[in-house]
């Protein structure tokens, strides 16, 4: 509080900065060093300079495949996962009866989302003679070869991912609710219909909130591990072969702990790069209501 | 002393091997702690062990694993060091072999494995085909079924690893050489060897004798066993690990299965059969009282107590005492029996473990998963994965 | 009272009672295609659960038989084996062990997570936009490449073997997740009360306690239950830091006759999976009206 | 014609009434100012109008056509919220030119109207800069602006001032009637509704000011007659400040108990009084009481309780026979200090004084002059 | 002994320097007011004084004591936050008892407490309700209880009323008034300060009124000098309402030039006049507007440009040479229609207007009154 000691907020702080200190700070900078060393986990690393970054850029065609991947599955996911965040919490805006159900019902896939369970069931759903094209078939369409059709596997991995849009949802549903419904009347006698109100008005106006789930959904599916690896084991013709399961295949199935802390760093890199330039870009899209003091 | 065992397994694994555990520690005055998981994330456990220097004293390791923790041979305590107290005597030169790492002894090998033919005799009856024998007659099989059964009936199942084995069978038979040249650390065969066994396997596939890899993955990675086409008897055959045979036997729910020798076309050179410890047995190199692990060891592996607590959880035991009293006690199914004898009596060459090296394993299934989409000639297919395993054997 | 009546005509009112009907239905016609896409959604989005449950009581042949998830023949044993296990405990030991991880991580986070996201986020001090930098930097690098080194640390910390490993870094607001979130609820709420605690008297610790905790019980509801659910869920970290089985928790538990070579029981694991979910589930029913009023009234606001 | 009407208007809040089929017309170019208590649904009246409420029985007419089914945009109208609702992510401009962009209209019309309309409210300063980098004022005509640029037969204002202090309340509120007549000189459409709840601006902007209670109204007038012939009690005591002095008495004959005191009704009183009953309630203006010395008859007794200062007039709290009273005098006649606590003598002015039924509220004392 | 006194205060907000050194004494069981614009940093003192800001430079002092690096909770003050700042989750018993329990004062003293200070509020009807269960007013006056239950030395208010509605906020103003004398009355201790930007709480409430523009002191008074003698035209055209009229003019000897008109000066003026330049401003407050007659000298001719009617006055906003100026007259004086865009003539009346030196806002127009 501004009446206190400079100092007193450390003090809060001490916590989370021994935590860093002791458990984070340590292993975080290993990993950094590691990724300039030859270390098979047997023996000690050894040094061995920028060597698995310049394999990496120039070298690995899998590295190459395996990021293009990457940032295709990113940058479908997550305007996917957000726009249908978007959508149902803009239809659970709405004053409806059951409220409590749906916002249930749809909130429960992403308590769920860890659980092995799910991943094999969603082989299941999603195998030739499944549910989804039993469905697809049922209304006319022809079934689909989700995992053996190396166009169409990635697709279900995202398809895992959408189904969790709960915690988004939640997210966007809080930040609809927190807007003035008088700018809806005043755009609605200004003329505006629905889309048109939606776009000039909605969406302006929660684009804080696009901007976190965007930056908190684009760090998750850069990390998207558990879908690959369980269901679709990186295939086929590695068309799900994220990063995450390669730098995990090159730590523990080729013990190239090295190798595999290069690729984290890139990705790292990545990532915090395109957060940086979602922080810069918002400045021209974000519109933030902002409090008067500090 | 305390003594600590990993492993990894299913239920009657677990069951089994504390209680053999407990027996070993009584008989010996020692205790051992239990370690054990599923096999989810079990390597990685280890490593990291390992990598911490926290390993267990005795740890199962997985055979092809060894050259991972052990190239040189000195990442697990050498057992011969420890003959008087573990009686190697019970073991082949060849399963000593292959628990050799640079000339130490790394692993004994808990039993041998081997990949089988199994047909489903029910089913084959069915449609009037008898189990074939030769390759040609799994063709003819194929054809029959298709017209007695329907198009969706295949004789065989061949993917992934087993399709690479496959592919390594036939070229073996050929060639009468194993994949990986050991001493020359690299890849064994030509590429038009290489390239006419992917070429068989492409007619394996043309012919209808096994799915495409495209359909079988379009029904979710199940695994064989799992799948309602194996249970109903619309796959009728595959090649797999003898000691697993329980398992694709028992979804078949009255249909017989059985064992079957090696196919092969008779030009061939060698039956070619792909023979190798499941897994092995390791002391710690850092374990406080090697001593007291070895003597846990020998007795799970050649003693009376542990053989009999043990059982089959681990197959078809590879210490001939421990066979022995087993199959005379008739503890075990006489399927696993005939499975493993045509196995052990199979002929081929030694086995490295390199062919399971992750990363030779990566490269031929890729580059194959490649050709079975189309999209690379077997000629290209062959270059690809001789050039791919050569990088990885050149680092050994 | 001055009234203005004007004489009504007829006409017009029958004019205005017909707009009204029309406009009637309209209200239907869309309340209807809301309706309807929410329950096909919402069918869509519990029916894996539904099948979940309903395939934990079938039998492991049917299992993989059909897409339905009514069982033919309804079975418990999944739960049954799966209760005890392959090992010298129940699932019930499993369960203990889970909650002896989860109480003191859950009241952990709680409290350190609160600490620092009041320290952010109402103090000003040296050095705290780079501590934030930090904070956000943390949550954004695969962790498959700290895993060993912090294993080392572990090692040399003598936790092995233990639960420490498990929940001491949390309870040192290790979960950036949380700090960052809480530190965006308390952003959002006004400060007045606060400095009226302090000006009763209360010290910035007092403030903390009697006044910014009550008022962050929502959020904090939510992180619990994140954190359990995580918690519940987390396969990794135990497998590694755990080595002996009777300190096995539920989610290594699950795992544990999962052996890819060997024949498994889907319904005993299905069936352990349903009551390891089970938990959390409840807590979410019991807690959902603050779960989501919580993260509602932090919002996020910019 | 932009005339607007209101016929047996109706709104059912599901199950609660708010509106009880009121009738309103307001004439074309009028400014009806509609004044109530919170609550009393002079917003939701006005909603309905605007198309933002659903209409649940009843007719609303802008110029003769019905709007009941036409969408807001749709009705001629413009509306001035409370709270301006502008739109925070755009700027002054657009905000102005939302409604116009909205209907394609050519650019060179959008800019052309922008220009005029923040020409009229002296806003062109402020074009480039987003709302929250307005002051309340600058906001308030950015938000007369919006509505203004789409030329709307009918405005509608919601409480526009109630956001702004005391100082910008009273100028803009001179700024917003001088509009109104601005626009009418210019031969402009300007039918206006406001909304308020501020009895100040309804007496000072309103050529007609409709006072509603509970969902009805209780009476139509312009400000003059409001204030000089309040309908009732209700109307009596909403407008002025402070508010007139409600004092319960007994009408007996020629005379009112109040309590213990008597007081004579003159004859003006008595010629305009049409008498319904005995229980009674004495209405005088905080203004209209004088204080006077012992000497004079006819005047109640009290005790000052509490005395406020305003600057040229002080305000008198005076409990009478158990009765709060407020009188309004002259701050040069008193002196602060002493008067708290003493006691006063209060005459109400002669002709200014209301007697109202106890049981309807209604003005009894007005009859003769209607 | 609750003096506070505040020597050469000053606040920076890391580079902005929000107050520049200000010095005020408020006696013991002084009602202090402090009134001034928005972002005149009234708010600023106040949370200095409190604790909760930290001071950047000077003293203060309560009580003779030194507070500046005392906790907010042991410097005994109380303060009322503008939007009462309740603690939602506690019910209004332990609100008020929150700082007693926090000092683990006895169970019978807090609950003796508790229940005074409720019969003082009148709200121990409420004492078991949440505050989300409580009106405006109601939570208003619990706020207030919050601060009178710890007996402090200082009461401090941050616009306690300016969330409730015009009626309220007249009500809670007499309330507070009387609670603080009554107060005093028992003997205890009650300074208080007081900030608003509302003029007619601070001339209703303050026994002074301390009047603040841009992190300086303008004036410090009690209300009726603040009224008759503002020290500068910023205070002169802040209190009072509607505001006083300040006129541009050019003093000339005898005479004040007012565009083109010539107003001459009388004796009383001149007598109290102590120039300083030529430029100036004049200043009248609206009351002191007569309307006289072409007849009469000495008088200002402008034009109506509208007419506010208030019910028992009229307010005329008339253009004179190009300056707008506001005359307040009685109501039953004017017909409304006509007058607007009339032509008109005002005097000033004698003795009541001012004269502010224009550079510096003094004024020049006290001095052998002082
Ligand atoms: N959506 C609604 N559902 C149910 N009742 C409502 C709704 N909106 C308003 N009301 C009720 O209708 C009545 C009139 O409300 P309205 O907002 O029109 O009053 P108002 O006169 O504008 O009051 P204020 O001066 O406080 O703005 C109130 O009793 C209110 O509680
Ligand atoms: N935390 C802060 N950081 C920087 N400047 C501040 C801060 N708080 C207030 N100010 C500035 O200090 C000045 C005084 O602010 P303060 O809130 O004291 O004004 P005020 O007189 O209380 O106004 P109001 O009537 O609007 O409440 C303003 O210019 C404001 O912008
Ligand atoms: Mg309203
Ligand atoms: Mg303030």
């Amino acid at each position: 509080m501004s009446g206190d000691h400079r100092f007193l907020g450390l003090l809060y702080l001490s916590p989370y900065i021994i935590g860093l200190l002791v458990f984070t700070a340590l292993p975080f900078l290993a990993s950094f060093y590691l990724s300039f060393t030859d270390y098979n986990l047997m023996s000690t690393p050894t040094f061995v300079g920028i060597a698995n970054y310049a394999k990496l850029l120039t070298a690995d065609r899998t590295f190459k495949k395996s990021l293009s991947i990457t940032l295709f599955y990113v940058f479908t996911t997550v305007p996917l996962k957000l726009a249908f965040a978007l959508f149902i919490a803009v239809i659970l805006n709405y004053k409806l009866k059951f409220i409590n159900f749906f916002r249930t019902a749809f909130y429960v896939p992403s308590i769920l989302g860890g659980s092995i369970a799910i991943a094999v069931m969603w082989r299941y759903l999603f195998a030739d003679v499944g549910i989804v094209n039993m469905a697809l078939q049922g209304i006319g369409f022809e079934p689909v070869n989700w995992f053996g059709d190396p166009t169409n596997a990635l697709f279900t991995i995202t398809l895992l991912r959408l189904w969790q849009f709960g915690s988004a949802m939640v997210i966007f549903l809080a930040a609809l609710q927190s807007i003035d419904k008088s700018l809806y009347e005043a755009a609605s006698i200004d003329g505006a219909g629905k889309f048109a109100t939606f776009w000039h008005i909605t969406m302006p106006l929660i684009t804080p909130v696009i901007f976190f789930n965007l930056i908190m959904q684009m760090v998750q599916a850069f990390q998207e591990f558990n879908g690959p690896y369980i269901i679709t084991q990186g295939g086929p013709l590695k068309s799900t072969y994220l990063l995450p399961l390669y730098i995990y295949e090159a730590a523990f199935k080729r013990f190239d702990m090295g190798y595999a802390s290069a690729i984290a760093w890139v990705l790292f890199a990545i990532i915090m790069v395109l957060t940086l330039i979602a922080f810069w870009s918002s400045r021209h899209w974000v519109y933030y209501a902002g409090d008067k003091r500090s | 002393s305390n003594l600590r065992m990993s492993w990894w397994g299913g239920d009657s694994r677990h069951k089994a091997t504390q209680v053999a555990l407990k027996a070993c520690g009584d008989k010996y005055g020692h205790t051992i702690a239990a370690e054990f998981t599923g096999w989810d994330g079990h390597l990685e456990k280890v490593t990291t062990q390992i990598a911490g220097g926290t390993e267990a004293d005795i740890m199962q390791i997985n055979w092809p694993w060894l050259p991972l923790f052990s190239i040189n041979g000195d990442g697990f305590a050498d057992l011969n060091q420890y003959k008087d107290i573990i009686d190697l005597s019970q073991w082949t030169k060849d399963d000593l072999a292959a628990g050799t790492m640079n000339g130490k002894l790394n692993g004994l090998s808990v039993s041998t494995t081997g990949r089988v033919f199994m047909f489903n005799k029910t089913a084959l009856d069915k449609a009037g085909v008898a189990i074939p024998k030769t390759w040609d007659e799994l063709f003819a099989a194929a054809k029959t079924l298709k017209t007695k059964v329907g198009p969706e009936a295949y004789p065989m199942n061949a993917v992934k690893e087993t399709a690479v084995l496959l592919i390594s069978l036939y070229t073996t038979q050929n060639t009468g050489k194993d994949l990986v040249d050991q001493k020359a650390k690299k890849v064994a065969w030509s590429a038009e060897e290489l390239a006419k066994g992917i070429d068989f396997y492409g007619k394996l596939v043309k012919e209808g004798v096994v799915q495409t890899q495209k359909s079988v993955a379009s029904e979710g990675n199940l695994n064989l066993f799992e799948s309602p086409k194996w249970a109903d008897g619309r796959i009728s055959g595959s090649y797999e690990w003898d000691s697993t045979f329980s398992k694709y036997a028992d979804p078949l729910k009255g249909q017989k299965l059985e064992p079957v020798s090696i196919l092969k076309n008779t030009d061939a050179k060698t039956e070619g059969v792909y023979r190798k410890p499941s897994m092995v047995f390791s002391i710690s190199k850092r374990s406080k009282d090697p001593k007291a692990a070895a003597q846990i060891l020998n007795c799970l592996l050649n003693e009376p107590e542990g053989i009999n607590a043990m059982g089959t959880a681990r197959g078809l035991p590879a210490s001939k005492i421990a066979a022995k009293t087993l199959i005379d006690g008739g503890k075990i199914e006489p399927e696993i029996v005939a499975a493993n004898a045509i196995i052990m009596n199979g002929t081929g060459p030694t086995v490295s473990p390199l062919n399971e090296h992750p990363e030779v394993r990566a490269v031929f299934i890729d580059t194959l998963e490649e050709y079975a989409y189309g999209q690379i000639k077997s000629q290209e297919a062959a270059e690809a994965i001789i050039d791919g395993v050569n990088a990885v054997l050149k680092k050994f | 009272m001055a009234d203005h009546v004007i004489t009504t005509n007829l006409a017009d009112d029958s004019e205005a009672a017909r707009i009204l009907q029309a406009q009637r239905r309209r209200h239907i016609i869309g309340a209807t295609i809301r309706y309807g896409i929410l329950f096909a959604v919402g069918l869509i989005m519990l029916y894996p659960l539904i099948w979940l449950v309903g395939a934990s009581f079938k039998t492991n042949s049917e299992i993989f038989a059909g897409p339905g998830f009514i069982p033919d023949s309804p079975t418990i044993a999944g739960y049954v084996q799966g209760w005890q296990t392959s090992t010298p405990y129940t699932f019930g030991r499993f369960f203990w062990n889970t909650f002896l991880i989860v109480i003191p991580k859950i009241i952990g986070t709680a409290i350190s997570c609160t600490a620092v996201a009041y320290g952010f986020a109402r103090f000003d001090f040296p050095g705290k936009k780079i501590l934030f930098a930090s904070l956000i930097a943390t949550l954004l690098l695969p962790n498959v490449v700290t895993r060993i080194p912090q294993y080392l640390l572990f090692r040399d910390l003598g936790w092995l073997d233990s639960f420490l490993p498990l929940w001491v870094p949390s309870a040192f607001a290790g979960d950036a997740f949380f700090v960052f979130m809480l530190v965006q609820f308390l952003r959002a709420i006004p400060r007045d009360m606060e400095e009226a605690a302090r000006v009763d008297g209360a010290s910035t610790w007092q403030v903390l306690v009697f006044i910014v905790v009550p008022l962050l019980t929502p959020a904090l509801i939510s992180v619990c239950l994140f954190q359990f659910m995580w918690t519940m869920n987390d396969f990794l970290g135990p497998l590694i830091y755990i080595s002996s089985v009777d300190k096995f928790p539920v989610s290594l538990a699950l795992k544990l006759s999962i052996d890819t070579t060997e024949a498994f029981e889907w319904n005993r694991i299905l069936a352990m999976s349903v009551l390891t979910i089970l938990p959390a589930l409840t807590v979410f029913f019991v807690a959902q009206k603050y779960f989501i009023e919580g993260i509602s009234a932090g919002g996020v606001k910019g | 014609m932009a005339r607007l009407q209101l016929r047996n208007l109706e709104k059912d809040y599901g199950g609660f009434k708010a509106v009880h089929g009121i009738n309103l017309e307001v004439a074309d170019g009028e400014f009806m100012v509609l004044v109530g208590p919170s609550g009393c649904a002079k917003s939701t009246t006005l909603r309905m109008i605007a198309g933002l409420e659903r209409v649940t029985g009843g007719e609303i007419r802008i110029g003769d056509s019905l709007v009941n089914d036409k969408a807001p945009g749709e009705r001629g109208i413009a509306m001035v919220f409370q709270n301006y609702a502008l739109y925070p992510h755009m700027k002054v401009r657009k905000n102005l030119s939302f409604g116009l962009r909205l209907k394609r209209r050519p650019k060179e019309e959008i800019e052309q109207a922008t220009h005029d309309v923040s020409n009229i409210l002296e806003i062109g300063d402020y074009l480039e800069r987003l709302p929250k980098q307005l002051s309340g004022g600058q906001a308030q005509r950015v938000a007369v602006g919006r509505a203004l640029i789409k030329k709307p037969q009918v405005f509608l204002f919601d409480e526009p001032l109630s956001n702004l202090d005391a100082k910008l309340r009273a100028s803009m509120r001179v700024r917003i009637t001088d509009l109104h007549k601005q626009l009418k000189a210019d031969g402009l459409q300007s039918t206006v509704v406001y909304v308020t709840h501020d009895q100040t601006e309804a007496m000072t902007m309103g050529d007609r000011i409709c006072v509603m209670k509970e969902g009805r109204i209780m009476q139509v007038a312009d400000p003059v007659k409001l204030y000089n012939r309040p309908a009732n009690a209700f109307v009596a005591g909403f407008i002025g400040s402070p508010e007139m002095n409600l004092i319960d008495s007994k009408l007996d004959g020629r005379s009112l108990k109040i309590g213990g005191k008597v007081l004579e009704l003159d004859d003006e009183m008595l010629s305009r009084l049409q008498p319904r009953g005995t229980d009674v309630t004495l209405g005088v203006r905080p203004q209209h009481f004088a204080v006077v010395g012992v000497d004079v008859a006819n005047a109640l007794d009290g005790r000052v309780s509490h005395v406020e200062f305003m600057g040229h007039e002080v305000y008198l709290y005076i409990r009478v026979e158990g009765q709060q009273v407020i009188a309004v005098v002259p701050a040069n006649h008193y002196d602060r200090g002493k008067i708290n606590g003493d006691a006063i003598r209060l005459a109400p002015q002669a002709g200014s004084a209301h007697l109202f039924d106890r049981a309807s509220g209604e003005n009894i004392s007005l009859s003769n002059q209607a």
